[in-house]
């Protein structure tokens, strides 16, 4: 389920928080929670507004977020409940712990992309067998019962307009977050390359665009460095050695898109 | 890569015969090119005694299996892997089995892409047969489920085939906590 | 014909990636002549600049074009190419790959959101499959790669999956987070 809310899109709460944490990051080591709390609720409330569906998962952060907020502004010798502290902590360490998980997933989730894009090269032929073979194989296998094909002609009968999540590559606008998501693994490994050698592949100046802005939100993040000579000069991109698996690198507005 | 090695590369993964015009723009060289293009990839195949050729069949180029690998073809056709439907025949498997008497047409259509050759292989399975055909230019063939997919989905009549509406995906339930959380997130914000 | 030339035509017609010992079975050789067979094919194919390739996906062999020939054929023919997964999709993907079997609702815990529409698109796609229910209320499906996965992302098997340790945020951004989100006095209680 994607999110439309003023600036942001984002597929539920732990990625909106994500996307917050890495909005609020003033560097690596520090993240003001405050903030952080102040807009999630903000964005919760335009969505109701905007009467999006709040699903029962982002309360329950929004929860756990309001009470660490009230925590932090507690004085130093105010008396506490231990009970109360020791259950805090608990929902704070389950937050944290499915913060990190969905983010090792949404990392490893570019390197499979990657993985698929080059492997996308090899293309196999799908035509099957050309000659007509006089005996049918005596085992054909159905690799799903009567229940399962029944699933299959739902999905297909809804026709193909019920996959709004696929879009084909060369009809549709180029996606930022994707161009992104390359240009992190290819930089990675090139280390110092240009901006023309970037786009080489490019055959529509929206693509290049897409890459362009991708580059700069790259830099914003710390993950590349760019220098240009002078205004017509070659745009000459550097990895700054910051990992793949940094958290700024995540997410973007351009996520989800 | 050479327009030779391209050109292999195109008649190995088209599912049509491809005419030799489009293949002069794809490779972007003169027609009169292609026709010896082809000549030599065919002394090719030949001279390192391939089990492929291209061919001319229906206004185009395409590889095909030779005609002595058919023993071979034959035997494969049996095997496990074979046997086993590809996602794209047990799609057009489903479509045919809930919309039979169905078109090749009306298949492309529903399914959004060509499925000739998910066709072919669902035919050659034994899993579905011709019905007849339609009275509209052409005169393209319907298809329909045979007895043999009745028995390999262990039931006895298409009547038994589960109905439709049971799978459409349900509607996302919101929990109950909503309502109790909402006040507190209001009065947060 | 030459078992090579044999070879080569299964390996053409196969919709699916054909383990070694189907091949030998066949082909009526043994296993070991099979590798012997298929690095000949490979060499051949190199030496006469083809653009084929036979390549070890999924626990099996099956003949591909060049990666250089992509170019050519993305001209040529948009259905040849693949469809892009969405960024929803390609998460899902992920964690059904590295948790499976796993079910809707602990892939929804993961990513703190319903993923019903990209579940619909991996299966539709064939890269992921149900491998069975669980004895829970209601019977949830759980959810696992298929074959066609390995395929894809060009592997043998999960095993050659890239380690999801290396995947984990680095050490400072973990303590980041926790400095974060740490209740003021929690250290002292």
């Amino acid at each position: 389920m994607t999110y439309h809310v003023s600036t942001a899109v984002f597929e539920g709460p732990l990625d909106l928080l994500l996307q917050l944490i890495t909005r609020h990051q003033v560097d690596v080591t520090e993240v003001r929670l405050a903030d952080i709390v102040t807009e999630y609720l903000a964005y919760l409330e335009e969505m109701r507004r905007l009467d999006l569906d709040v699903t029962s998962e982002f309360l329950l952060i929004a929860a756990t977020l309001i009470q660490l907020k009230a925590h932090a502004l507690l004085p130093a010798d105010a008396e506490v409940d231990l009970d109360e502290e020791l259950a805090l902590m608990e929902e704070r360490d389950r937050l944290l712990a499915r913060l990190l998980t969905c983010v090792t997933f949404k990392d490893v989730a570019v390197v499979i992309r990657h993985r698929m894009q080059e492997a996308n090269r090899f293309v196999p032929r799908i035509s099957g067998i050309d000659q007509e073979i006089a005996v049918p194989p005596p085992e054909v296998v159905i690799p799903a019962d009567a229940e399962g094909l029944a699933r299959i002609a739902a999905t297909v009968l809804a026709g193909p307009k019920d996959e709004p999540d696929l879009d084909h590559l060369d009809l549709d606008l180029p996606s930022v977050q994707a161009a992104i998501d390359e240009l992190r693994v290819r930089i990675a490994e090139e280390v110092t390359t240009g901006f023309d050698s970037l786009v080489a592949h490019c055959r529509r100046p929206v693509e290049v665009a897409a890459y362009f802005l991708a580059l700069l939100e790259l830099a914003r993040w710390g993950f590349v460095e760019v220098s240009q000579e002078d205004w017509m000069g070659e745009i000459e991109v550097r990895h700054t050695g910051k990992g793949v698996g940094d958290l700024g690198d995540l997410t973007s507005e351009w996520a989800a898109s | 890569m050479s327009p030779l090695a391209a050109l292999e590369a195109i008649l190995f993964v088209t599912e049509a015969p491809v005419p030799v015009g489009e293949l002069a723009e794809v490779l972007e060289v003169m027609p009169d090119e292609v026709e010896r293009l082809i000549d030599e990839l065919n002394s090719n195949l030949e001279a390192r005694g391939s089990g492929l050729v291209a061919r001319a069949t229906a206004g185009g180029w395409r590889l095909y299996s030779r005609p002595e690998a058919y023993p071979y073809l034959e035997r494969f056709s049996s095997s496990a892997t074979a046997r086993r439907l590809s996602s794209a025949a047990l799609e057009v498997l489903a479509v045919v089995a809930y919309r039979q008497p169905v078109s090749r047409s009306q298949i492309a259509e529903i399914r959004g892409v060509d499925s000739d050759s998910a066709l072919r292989s669902l035919l050659r399975l034994g899993l579905i047969e011709e019905a007849g055909r339609l009275s509209l230019p052409g005169n393209p063939a319907v298809y329909r489920t045979t007895p043999l997919f009745l028995e390999k989905l262990g039931i006895g009549s298409l009547d038994e085939l589960p109905p439709l509406a049971d799978h459409v995906p349900p509607a996302e339930v919101v929990g109950a906590l909503e309502e109790t959380f909402r006040p507190g997130v209001a009065e947060g914000a």
